[in-house]
């Protein structure tokens, strides 16, 4: 009998649940909010309401967000886009962050011929052959092209050890592309591994700094590479680091503390870079909202957001198929990430900032043009 | 690799250092598995429980950190007993496969409760914000660069251990502990009261891991709600290893764990990718050919 | 003491029935695919996938009682073993840019059928090689033993670049998989084990989980039929790998693709539905399918008796995983607990109402 | 005239560590015996059952049966071979029905060719029928006739032990004293020659207990039987065997008719110095 009203409750609260809905445009936002990479889909999520406070209409209507988690999974992913597109009949999706999440959702996006556009997707397969998605960062193989050019020539490094997060093809790629560059320029390269999660770097330290590198090269994430920074400066390593666009978080800084000095790190904008209006005014905006500085992630999101808002006014709809449109036409976005001009593919075309961390803050060093 | 003396120093350095803290957590695997043969699936997210209580003790309640550390493996222990009551005892008579999977998903539940409570997005768990900067700085003894956090970590590692074998072989629960893990209907025949018991095995259990966890934030710095994973599966072969059930054998897989990881990187760096191959491999081969482990017991089915 | 009559229904009249009731699916099928959206047919053919994956698992935990927590592992062996297989030649050169891919793999295609059975071919391979070894212990002690081995499955796959692609994971793959492939593989699972089940061999096997000792000495060979369990269940693991490598249209080693967390969620499913019961599985697949969809309202913001709850995400898993809780709990026979929905058991069902009557 | 010998412990010796469980044990069973083996606490009676029936492979010496030797077959192939049990404490498969739990001590019929090669290499009558009978299962391909084949003996056997009213039921449901019969039931479904009862009396009140001696004096008939019994009920013991060997920390310390034994002074010590026997 217990077991009965148990279930009964239980039914009932589940059915007194009633979702809200309203008339508006509908843009998705299909990001990992839980489960492994959470922090990027909740940095993102924080760009992306930002976006939608500043830029709430267009015209005429109100545009809704909807956030959809997809758990760090790709099986949740394209379910994800499917749910958008189908239940809750949105007019374009943002995401997702991952770029094995992105291929499994942009599957079903590009069937349905509603637009996707994913805020830091970097591998090359995402967009390729897909009229329907996009991006607006820029691809691994730039990325680790310039990365290795700056080494070798504004760090005078000859002498590389690459740290490789072999769980990340994010960073199997950047590793991969800055080794091909590096040594064709004509210096030399060691590699040591890793795997996301990992806490102890201390036997590959040990050995890596055997090999008296001038820098390390950690294309990884943020975590790891202020634990590697950290215990890299333990074991008596004062020279650079140089990352990949992965490296921007606040959290760098604070898992890192000093030893995070000497960071360099590719990316898509700094503030003292800023190229476009917009850029200042977000990182204003942003550090009011939340109290801190903006992430890349962050910013890629905002201008995921932007991008779509921005095609949907050139276009004067709200139909996919003309949004779609107006995207593959995008000539002169300024968005907080730099001035994006939509390249075939569905790549854009963006210059590639270079950063560093000096005494707990991020600094900005030179900017590249492609 | 050119593996000189003083390399070789350093990585025994690491290995003692991570061998300790795969101790600590594993000594709470082996009691719970000493006397009901469970393996706690949620042990590790215990650990990961006890490093958000300590980061909010400092930066929420403004504790300051040593009194936050206190209550925050406290609150491990509660929430230890709090999990056995809720989740295990229920089913003591049940087919062991029950609890086991209740397990699973009381590990599921902690997770997905950390995202929503604490969010998911990593802290920083780094000084000075959390704890003095003191610790962080380097000894050079020799040729060998030590953090004064690795002597606190093992100092604090040395003091639970020897604390634990003082209570569980020196006071009147302790006893109980034992005499349920060898015979639990029969100690219970004796008048003792065996849930209560086992509700202490699993607080105690879990405030060293709880204390873990601490230590492991206070050397890797990120605090997220899946930290506790894969140290938890770590600690349970290191548990396995030393011979589950006996807190000795824990103390002992831990340490020769943790001493295999670093040094297995440290001599084949190529193969760091493989890493925690080498861990499974070692538990495979154990329950195969050694299931008792290298201090444990027999256990024998009789027919 | 009072003997209750179980009536069978004669085996032709079962055997027509069942003939029925899979032309009724199919028809449903057919009006699903031309009727509902693409989000429901996806959930559908989810549910497909899901279903084979917590038969084939329930079959080797819940019927021969090993409890294997390396479900993950088969899946993601039939995954890449299929993937490999469909790619065009074109595609591997593309995608294998770390290492290029070792012959022969780079040179064939096959068509998904083949690929599909010779996914579940590899996964079954694999499995007896693990299971010879790991089947001699029981209990927790081999459910660590095979979540241990899905690791070392997992591992090797992100390490072995020059086959799998490492970390990159295979991309772009053809979305082969549309509701019909799924479905009519999860009725081969179910007619296959099915069989198995409610033969001889069924009978062994339970007998097997209920003692294994006591089953030995009635004459049965405990190691050997423990082993073809396994290897069966492995099987159609594989093809299951197989169809969500096609549905999803790539996949890589993370954990949360082909590693602990699936086989915790096939978990989630039979132990739902009743640990022991295909049928039990069946709906298991499919109430966690559509309420992992379904409770994505709870991460939304929503109204719960008329008071506004804002978006909270995570929430999802915490309802989950507090359902799979209780009902460990208060109910641990699950939905089905180890019977079976047969048309013998709805006859009886029907007969006892009119007894009552 | 001669009776064939049936079983044959040849100098059995079963060491766990240092512990002798079993030393130095001979023992003849003819066919159509009824022997019990009787002895204090820990003699290492079961001990004998675990080694006869392959759970255990001794130490040194040798266990013969119908001039077959057995000594360390898996036990799988000893119940083929003709050889069935019950265990102690029962050992029922306990969420099957009764007729699932005959059913099972069948299937070996459909399996063991292995075994099946052994029986026929000593001149005795072949068990298994057909082959392949694992994709048959599957395929449903003469099956069902099997199926029915398999049932219809079995049910044969509940009518002859008394259980058809409760074939259905499900053997956890049945009563103390119905499932010990049920595990009876299921070891004769192996069509053994030579049945071993582990303590088939315990835990029976004196009415059941004389039931249950009459039920194994029938059966030892109906099914052409030799059997070999561990008992502590004196009563079952001394009425209807036909003699009993003794055993005492491993090793046999008397042997012969009921009336024999009885009064060996040796045995009177055994019980009365261990205690447990008054």
């Amino acid at each position: 009998m217990r077991k009965m009203t148990f279930l009964v409750f239980t039914l009932i609260v589940l059915l007194s649940i009633v979702s809200i809905a309203a008339e508006t445009i509908k843009i998705a936002a299909v990001l990992p909010l839980t489960g492994a990479v959470a922090a990027y889909g909740q940095q993102g999520k924080q760009g992306i309401l930002l976006a939608n406070e500043m830029f709430p209409e267009v015209l005429g209507k109100k545009i809704e967000v909807v956030f959809i988690d997809t758990k760090s999974e790709k099986a949740e992913t394209a379910n994800a886009v499917a749910r958008a597109i189908d239940y809750e009949k949105v007019n374009a999706i943002i995401g997702e962050l991952i770029s094995g999440n992105s291929l499994a959702g942009s599957a079903v996006a590009d069937k349905k011929k509603i637009p996707m556009v994913t805020p830091a997707s970097t591998n090359p397969l995402v967009t390729q052959g897909k009229k329907y998605m996009f991006r607006v960062c820029f691809i691994d193989p730039f990325q680790g092209e310039i990365a290795a050019k700056f080494a070798y020539e504004n760090l005078g490094a000859r002498n590389v050890v690459i740290f490789t997060d072999i769980e990340q093809d994010y960073c199997v790629g950047l590793a991969n592309f800055f080794k091909k560059t590096f040594t064709a320029l004509g210096g030399t390269i060691y590699e040591e591994y890793y795997r996301t999660g990992d806490q102890d770097f201390s036997a590959q330290l040990t050995d890596a700094l055997s090999r008296n590198p001038d820098i390390l090269y950690v294309p990884g994430y943020y975590t790891e590479i202020a634990l590697i920074a950290r215990q890299a400066r333990q074991f008596g390593f004062y020279g650079p680091i140089l990352a990949g666009d992965g490296a921007e978080a606040q959290q760098l800084i604070e898992i890192g503390g000093d030893a995070v000095n000497d960071v360099y790190y590719t990316t898509h904008y700094h503030p003292d870079a800023a190229q476009t209006e917009i850029a200042s005014v977000f990182i204003e905006k942003f550090q009011e909202k939340y109290g801190e500085r903006p992430s890349a992630m962050s910013a890629l999101n905002f201008d995921a957001y932007l991008i779509i808002y921005d095609a949907i006014k050139r276009a004067g709809s709200d139909d996919p198929e003309a949004i779609a449109q107006a995207l593959r036409e995008t000539k002169e976005f300024k968005g907080v990430t730099g001035v994006i001009k939509m390249g075939p593919d569905g790549n854009p075309i963006k210059s590639v900032v270079i950063n560093k961390v000096e005494n707990g803050e991020f600094k900005f060093v030179t900017v590249v043009n492609p | 690799m050119r593996m000189t003396l003083p390399i070789f120093l350093q990585n025994l350095a690491n290995g003692i250092l991570l061998g300790g803290l795969y101790a600590l957590i594993a000594i709470g695997y082996s009691m719970v598995y000493g006397i009901l043969r469970l393996i706690n699936f949620a042990h590790g997210d215990v650990f990961m429980m006890g490093t958000y209580f300590a980061f909010y003790g400092v930066t929420l309640f403004l504790l300051p950190w040593w009194l936050a550390f206190v209550v925050a493996i406290i609150g491990a222990g509660i929430l230890g007993f709090l999990i056995d009551r809720i989740a295990y005892k229920p089913l003591r008579n049940a087919p062991r496969i029950s609890s086991l999977i209740t397990a699973i998903g009381m590990s599921i539940f902690l997770e997905s409760l950390a995202v929503v409570i604490f969010g998911g997005i990593p802290k920083s768990f780094a000084p000075p914000r959390i704890y003095p900067k003191f610790f962080s700085k380097m000894l050079q003894i020799g040729s060998v660069r030590v953090q004064i956090l690795t002597f606190f970590i093992l100092g604090i590692t040395a003091l639970l251990i020897i604390f634990l074998i003082w209570f569980v072989y020196k006071t009147k629960i302790g006893m109980a502990m034992r005499a349920i893990s060898t015979d639990i209907a029969t100690t219970a025949l004796m008048g003792v009261n065996v849930d209560l018991v086992i509700g202490i095995t699993f607080a105690i259990g879990s405030a060293l891991a709880g204390a873990g966890g601490i230590l492991w934030a206070m050397k890797y710095p990120n605090v997220n709600p899946y930290m506790g994973f894969m140290p938890g599966l770590k600690a349970f072969i290191a548990a396995v290893i030393g011979g589950i059930g006996s807190i000795q054998g824990a103390m002992l897989g831990g340490f020769l764990l943790g001493m295999i990881e670093i040094m297995l990187v440290a001599f084949l760096p190529r193969f760091a990718g493989y890493r925690d191959i080498f861990a499974f491999i070692i538990l495979i081969i154990i329950l195969m050919y050694k299931p008792s482990g290298i201090l444990g017991a027999k256990l024998e089915e009789k027919v | 003491m009072i003997t209750v009559l179980y009536r069978k229904l004669p085996t032709r009249m079962k055997v027509f029935l069942t003939i029925i009731f899979v032309l009724f699916m199919i028809l449903m099928l057919f009006l699903a695919q031309k009727k509902l959206d693409t989000y429901w047919i996806r959930i559908l053919t989810l549910i497909g996938i899901y279903g084979i994956m917590a038969v084939s698992l329930t079959f080797i935990n819940g019927i021969t009682g090993i409890f294997s927590l390396g479900h993950s592992g088969f899946i993601a062996i039939g995954a890449y073993t299929s993937a490999l297989l469909t790619m065009s030649i074109q595609q591997k050169q593309m995608s294998f840019f770390l290492k290029p891919l070792i012959w022969p793999l780079n040179s064939i295609q096959l068509d998904f059928l083949s690929a599909t059975i010779i996914a579940g071919v590899m996964a079954a391979i694999l499995a007896y090689l693990i299971g010879y070894p790991s089947l001699r212990l029981t209990g927790d002690y081999l459910a660590i033993t095979t979540l241990g081995f899905s690791e070392i499955v997992r591992i090797l796959i992100l390490n072995m670049i020059s086959v799998t692609n490492g970390p990159l994971g295979l991309k772009g793959l053809e979305e082969y998989t549309n509701i019909w492939w799924p479905w009519g593989w999860l009725l081969v699972t179910v007619l296959v084990i099915g069989s198995l089940v409610s033969s001889s061999y069924g009978r062994a096997l339970k007998a097997i989980r209920e003692d294994p000792i006591a089953a030995k000495a009635m004459g049965i060979n405990v190691t050997k039929h423990q082993l073809t369990a396994f290897v069966v269940g492995a099987f159609f693991a594989g093809i299951s790998g197989s169809l969500y490598a096609h549905w999803l249209t790539t996949i890589d080693p993370r954990p949360q693709t082909v590693g602990i967390l699936l086989t915790f969620n096939i978990l989630i499913m039979i132990v739902l539905g009743g640990l022991g019961s295909i049928t039990g599985a069946l709906f298991g697949a499919a109430i966690f399918a559509i309420l992992s969809e379904w409770l994505r309202i709870v991460e939304t913001p929503f109204k719960l008796f008329g008071i506004q709850i804002p978006a909270i995400s995570g929430m999802r898993l915490l309802v989950l995983s507090t359902i799979f809780i209780i009902v460990m709990l208060t109910w641990r026979r699950g939905i089905m607990g180890r019977s079976e929905l047969t048309w013998d058991s709805i006859y009886n069902f029907f007969l006892r109402l009119r007894r009552k009557q | 005239m001669e009776r064939e010998t049936v079983l044959k412990l040849d100098n059995v010796t079963m060491q766990f560590g240092g512990l002798v469980a079993v030393g130095d044990f001979d023992m003849n069973l003819e066919d159509g015996e009824l022997v019990g083996l009787i002895g204090p606490n820990g003699a290492g009676k079961t001990t004998v059952f675990n080694v006869i029936t392959g759970i255990y492979t001794p130490t040194k010496g040798k266990v013969i049966f119908r001039g077959i030797d057995i000594t360390g077959l898996p036990p799988h192939y000893i119940t083929h071979l003709g050889i069935a049990r019950t265990f102690q404490n029962i050992r029922l498969f306990g969420d099957m029905t009764v007729m699932e739990n005959v059913l099972v001590s069948q299937h070996h019929k459909l399996e063991e060719r292995h075994a099946d090669k052994i029986l026929q290499k000593h001149g005795f009558e072949p068990k298994v029928v057909g082959k392949g009978w694992f994709w048959k299962s599957i395929l449903k391909l003469g099956y069902f006739e099997m199926e029915r084949r398999m049932i219809r003996e079995a049910e044969e056997l509940l009518e002859k032990v008394e259980l058809s009213d409760l074939a259905y039921e499900k053997a956890s449901a049945l009563p103390y004293g119905m499932q010990r019969k049920l595990e009876i039931a299921r070891a004769l479904a192996t069509e053994p020659k030579l049945l071993l009862l582990d303590e088939p009396a315990a835990g029976m009140n004196p009415h059941e207990t004389e039931e249950l001696m009459e039920f194994i004096k029938k059966i030892r008939d109906d099914f052409n039987l030799t059997i070999l019994l561990i008992e502590h009920d004196m009563k079952v013991v001394m009425g209807i065997c036909e003699r009993i060997v003794v055993m005492d920390y491993g090793r046999i310390i008397s042997k012969g008719t009921p009336a024999e034994v009885r009064n060996d002074p040796k045995v009177v010590e055994a019980y009365l110095g261990d205690g447990s026997y008054a």
